[in-house]
């Protein structure tokens, strides 16, 4: 569904992908591990258009999308839930909604979206609660509800989820992944997730990547991840003085 | 631990009603490599903040060299001998390479508005005293080939040698280094993880944040665990290696 | 008539004066807030708008003859026309920005359409006659003209409207959401260079529909772009940059004290009034009377 | 001073010697002392913009400043015109360091417009002040500057006088920038956290820089007012602190001699225009000089757009793009020769 080949990315003199090959198929929980730094947001950027590519072609549903802008990469399908919980803080829950349909609004109207709206908050009961609240007196676990809320509503069929657990409490972190692992099964939604938080990632993952220094270095099941002493390293470090190749 | 330089005594900092440092104790020993380390947004570069003077405490002490730094502007930090680098490297890309290190010297210099737009032949002692120092600090970083290059047109790993170097014309006693390899490839990093050994070794105490774990279990003395902006462990980096809390805070669950 | 009769006349009489002065500073400074929520950039040609629409309705009443209305709406459609090339001939092109270079690059527009004007219009002022009646209505004792009741009345819709687009429309709300955060708005699917002309528009047509409602009271010249611009600026400030109904009361309340000010004090220095007020918010609080220093913090460029 | 700065030096101090030989048109000979005043308050606003990195849109005013102060202290109370200068310098570093602490904490859009409101309030002061300034019409009778008891009556000596200003002006701006304090200002404009970590005051380095760009312009205003012999409120509007900023950035922000160059530029566009008109009128175009306006704003905004460096780096870029491609064809030449 999703191919990255040979991507590059600068940020300013930063080289900071380096030659990213990449895929996610329909239907599959993919996600990307990797230190601060690595080049994982990067990733996602390229992919929904925020970042520019130099060198290298991305590909969606066999269609080639590099240096798409991102208002147009939302219209094929491709929704990217940046890191951080990014909403309109001053605006209220109902509002954020619209905003995040509003390419229904221009395709089908203002009737259709409000039914969309209606569909949203039935999957997220707390935000109908707090729909005339504004977004930033919700909890940090609603707002980021609320992303993903805004983010489901231009009905993407490819999820980019950016660190959906950054500063969040054990429990909420379950609901979110158990919430995510809900829309692959129901809504057949494909899903490319980066987290720092490895073990509940890899649990609902079917596939994993592992970047260091904007280099893919591993591919792997994600069960077989769970269990690779180098994924700890990545993290951890280790005494003997090894570079990776 | 008497021989500290820099303690940190029940430390807070909240951002309107954000919490980034929450009652932190640390002390810093003279001489040694110490890290902070801990995932995004835990307060580390807070913590960097509140000891060179670019944000107040809300509550707690910093005490530097037995003497408590209290309401100092950066500028007057830097003058008491602690010394730093930045995150995202600044340094001042349309000076050429040898003209950011002089700037490192200005403590260590004199000269006025007055003097310098009117008297130069008088100073040019000191100017030429300025100037050799750079060049020293140059060489010493093998950057010397680069002395007129503006600086803005190195590359990454260069700027960061840059910036140390800057840093280093300060002749610090306490320098910090803020994620001094990211963005650099593993040649880099271990170049940057001797050039740290090398700034141990000249008696400067250093305070490192990284993220790349192998430099810093590589070159640290003693490594400070950091999250939610509290400290959640510290010790020696064999130790934290096994710890479990450290290990809970970076893989989850 | 007594003493504190004739005292109480006068202070609704510069009370009037002041809300007129004022709802044109509140308008001007509204338009400054457009463009700055969308783009970051404090509009150094703001005034100018109001200058041409001014300007351009004379000439449709005046010499064409044509209908207030028409010519009003005729007037707002150019001066938007103007603000829309403006964005995309000057704003649009510019790919690495400095503030010096985009405060430099609309000073050039403001010279520019300073210097047509100019040419077009020559360098006198110019006669426009009232809406409606130039009969003046007394209010016990103080006298207003209808004109005055025109501008207030334009003002007061101008809020409504303002109140009702950005809050219950989706055009405005992904404006505001463009001005909040770009990033997130263009992850919805809005196209942010399109807000941007947009907010230039807006704020052109403002810029116009105040220097029209403003221009039979005091007849407008080429010259009175800067002015008007330095002290709606200054509205926008006290008001704290970017809070659109912090400017409507901040500019009201700025010609309030300098019709005061130049009553009590002195009329040479009335236009200087203002702008010690600016210098004072400038230097004192910088996030003006309604912003807040958090948001300014955020917002620092 | 060193390579190409001198070298640049250099020919400016002969062309200021070569000029009146080549110039005896008074009229002409006038337009350039103006220049040279323009010059004059450009090199210190370059010090402040270019190299510091803070905008300033009031540079006008301490122009003014330094203009009526040497005006009325000489015409209305008989000073000595040196005296009165230096008394325009006291009062500008007074008012420079009241108005800089406040206003440098500002940045970008917030300074300029702070400056701007600055210039504003001492132009309505200028015309308001009866008493003070005369108002609107002005202040007469200012004497001429003199020199060791030798007055400077005619344009020429004027032309040399104040052109000598402009260079030593010059040789103190290029001092200043390769000096440590030179490089603390540059520093600021790079980065200032990087600069205050490296111990560099900036609040008081970017006050001191303000204020000695102040005391240039203040220079300026007064040996305007000694050359004119009167002055009033006219040239001492807003627009004229506009017109300094833009001459800086036309020429280029970033040096000195861009600076001189912008204001030389922008001071003799307005004779370049009106000789242009004599030619356009042979084509049947009619130019009045009531267009200069809209001309200036259109060269303002197209340099902005296509030269954002200024002419400066505009030119020395085509200069070496030309060199380059000579090496390249004259080596190519040199090859097949082989």
């Amino acid at each position: 569904m999703l191919r990255l080949v040979n991507v590059n990315s600068y940020y300013g003199l930063i080289h900071i992908l380096k030659n990213v090959s990449m895929h996610v198929s329909e239907g599959e929980i993919v996600t990307m591990l990797g230190a601060n730094g690595a080049g994982k947001t990067t990733t996602l950027k390229t992919i929904s258009g925020l970042q520019p590519v130099k060198g290298g072609k991305i590909y969606y549903n066999d269609q080639e999308i590099t240096g798409a802008s991102p208002e147009k990469l939302v219209g094929l399908g491709i929704a990217h839930v940046p890191e951080g919980r990014q909403i309109f803080r001053p605006m209220s829950v109902y509002d954020n909604l619209e905003l995040g349909g509003y390419l229904i609004y221009k395709h089908y109207g203002r009737k259709q979206l409000k039914t969309d709206i209606e569909q949203t908050f039935a999957l997220f009961p707390i935000l109908k609660e707090r729909r005339n609240q504004f977004a930033g007196t919700l909890s940090g676990g609603e707002q980021q509800m609320l992303t993903i809320a805004m983010a489901l509503m231009s009905r993407p069929k490819l999820l980019l989820l950016d660190e959906p657990s950054m500063g969040l409490a054990p429990l909420i972190i379950k609901n979110i992944f158990q919430l995510i692992a809900e829309l692959q099964a129901d809504r057949k939604l494909t899903v490319l997730l980066i987290e720092q938080n490895a073990n509940a990632a890899l649990k609902i993952a079917d596939r994993g990547y592992v970047i260091e220094t904007g280099k893919i270095v591993l591919e792997e099941d994600a069960e077989k991840l769970r269990t690779n002493q180098e994924v700890k390293r990545a993290y951890l470090g280790r005494e003997q003085k090894e570079i990776w190749e | 631990m008497s021989n500290s330089i820099l303690e940190l005594e029940v430390l807070c900092k909240n951002f309107g009603g954000v919490v980034a440092v929450s009652n932190l104790s640390l002390r810093i020993e003279k001489g040694f490599i110490t890290s902070l380390i801990g995932p995004n947004g835990a307060g580390k570069t807070t913590i960097f903040n509140l000891v060179t003077g670019f944000l107040e405490p809300t509550s707690g002490h910093i005490r530097f060299s037995g003497r408590i730094v209290k309401h100092m502007k950066p500028h007057t930090i830097a003058s008491i001998g602690i010394g730093r680098t930045f995150q995202n490297v600044q340094i001042f890309p349309k000076m050429s390479v040898l003209e950011n290190i002089m700037v490192g010297r200005h403590l260590r210099s004199r000269a006025g508005i007055l003097s310098s737009s009117v008297l130069p032949p008088f100073l040019r002692k000191e100017e030429k005293l300025i100037r050799a120092e750079a060049e020293k600090q140059l060489h010493f970083l093998d950057l010397s080939e680069f002395a007129r290059v503006p600086a803005g047109s190195l590359p990454l790993g260069n700027q960061r040698m840059l910036e140390i170097a800057r840093a280093l014309a300060l002749e610090p006693k306490l320098l910090l280094l803020d994620e001094p390899a990211s963005g650099l490839n593993a040649r880099e990093t271990i170049a940057m993880g001797e050039l740290i050994e090398k700034i141990k070794q000249m008696n400067i105490t250093v305070l490192l944040v990284e993220h790349d774990m192998e430099l810093v279990m590589d070159i640290s003395d003693y490594v400070a665990v950091i999250n939610f902006g509290k400290l959640i462990a510290e010790g020696p980096p064999v130790e934290i290696q096994e710890n479990k809390d450290v290990i809970a805070a970076y893989l989850g669950e | 008539m007594n003493y504190t009769d004739s005292t109480l006349i006068d202070v609704l009489q510069f009370l009037f004066m002041g809300i007129q002065r004022g709802s044109i500073y509140a308008m001007v400074a509204m338009g400054f807030n457009m463009i700055y929520n969308s783009t970051g950039i404090i509009n150094f040609a703001q005034g100018e708008f109001v200058v041409l629409g001014g300007l351009m309705m004379v000439t449709l009443t005046m010499a064409f003859n044509l209908s207030i209305v028409f010519a009003f709406i005729l007037t707002v459609l150019f001066v938007i026309i103007t603000g829309i090339l403006m964005e995309r001939l000057t704003i649009n092109p510019v790919k690495q920005p400095t503030v010096i270079r985009l405060i430099i690059i609309t000073i050039a527009v403001s010279i520019i359409i300073k210097g047509a004007a100019m040419c077009f219009w020559g360098k006198g002022s110019h006669y426009m006659r009232h809406f409606s009646s130039t009969e003046p209505l007394d209010f016990y004792g103080a006298t207003i003209l209808p004109q005055t009741l025109w501008i207030f009345a334009i003002l007061f819709f101008l809020v409504v409207a303002y109140v009702i687009f950005f809050n219950y429309t989706m055009t405005g709300k992904c404006m505001r959401a463009c001005a909040i955060n770009r990033d997130a708005a263009r992850l919805a699917g809005i196209n942010d260079r399109k807000m941007v002309m947009l907010s230039f528009a807006l704020s052109a047509g403002i810029g116009a529909i105040a220097g029209i409602i403003i221009t039979p009271i005091i007849q407008m010249d080429y010259a009175r772009g800067a002015m008007l611009g330095l002290k709606g600026f200054g509205a926008a400030v006290l008001g704290g940059l970017g809070n659109s109904m912090g400017a409507v009361v901040a500019g009201v309340l700025l010609g309030v004290l300098e019709a005061f000010g130049a009553g009590y004090i002195s009329s040479h220095y009335m236009d200087a009034i203002a702008l010690v007020i600016l210098l004072f918010v400038l230097f004192i609080r910088p996030s003006g009377i309604f912003g807040s220093s958090e948001a300014m913090r955020l917002k620092e460029f | 001073m060193k390579g190409k700065n001198s070298a640049g030096f250099l020919a400016l101090i002969i062309s200021i010697i070569s000029i009146p030989f080549m110039v005896t048109n008074d009229y002409y000979l006038g337009v350039l002392i103006f220049t040279a005043f323009n010059c004059l308050a450009c090199i210190g606003l370059c010090l402040l913009m270019g190299y510091a990195g803070q905008i300033s849109i009031g540079h006008g005013a301490f122009i003014a400043i330094g203009a009526y102060t040497s005006g009325i202290l000489t015409a209305k109370f008989a000073w000595s015109p040196w005296l009165a200068m230096l008394c325009g310098v006291l009062i500008v570093i007074v008012i420079a360091f009241c108005l800089g602490i406040p206003a440098l904490r500002l940045k970008g859009h917030y300074l300029a417009m702070a400056t701007l409101g600055f210039a504003s309030i001492v132009h309505i002061v200028a015309v308001a002040a009866v008493d003070l300034t005369g108002g609107p019409s002005g202040i007469v009778n200012i004497p001429r500057l003199d020199l060791f008891g030798y007055v400077l009556s005619s344009d020429k000596q004027y032309f040399y006088f104040s052109w000598s200003v402009v260079a030593l002006s010059i040789y103190i701006a290029f001092n200043l920038i390769n000096s440590r304090v030179g490089r603390g200002l540059q520093a600021i404009h790079g980065s200032e956290d990087a600069a205050s970590s490296l111990g560099i005051n900036i609040t008081s380095y970017k006050v001191q820089v303000f204020i000695l760009s102040a005391v240039f312009a203040s220079i300026s205003g007064s040996l305007y007012a000694y050359y004119m012999n009167y002055i009033d409120p006219g040239p001492f509007d807003v627009m004229h602190s506009v017109l300094l900023v833009t001459m800086v950035a036309v020429g280029g922000l970033h040096n000195i001699w861009g600076a001189l160059i912008g204001a030389i530029f922008l001071s003799l566009l307005p004779e370049f225009l009106s000789f242009l008109s004599d030619y356009l009128q042979v084509l049947g175009i009619e130019y009045q000089p009531d267009y200069d306006t809209l001309v200036y704003g259109g060269i303002l905004l197209i340099i902005m757009l296509f030269l954002p460096e200024g002419i400066f780096n505009g030119l020395s870029s085509i200069i070496q793009f030309i060199r380059s491609s000579f090496r390249k064809f004259s080596g190519r030449a040199a090859g097949r020769v082989e």
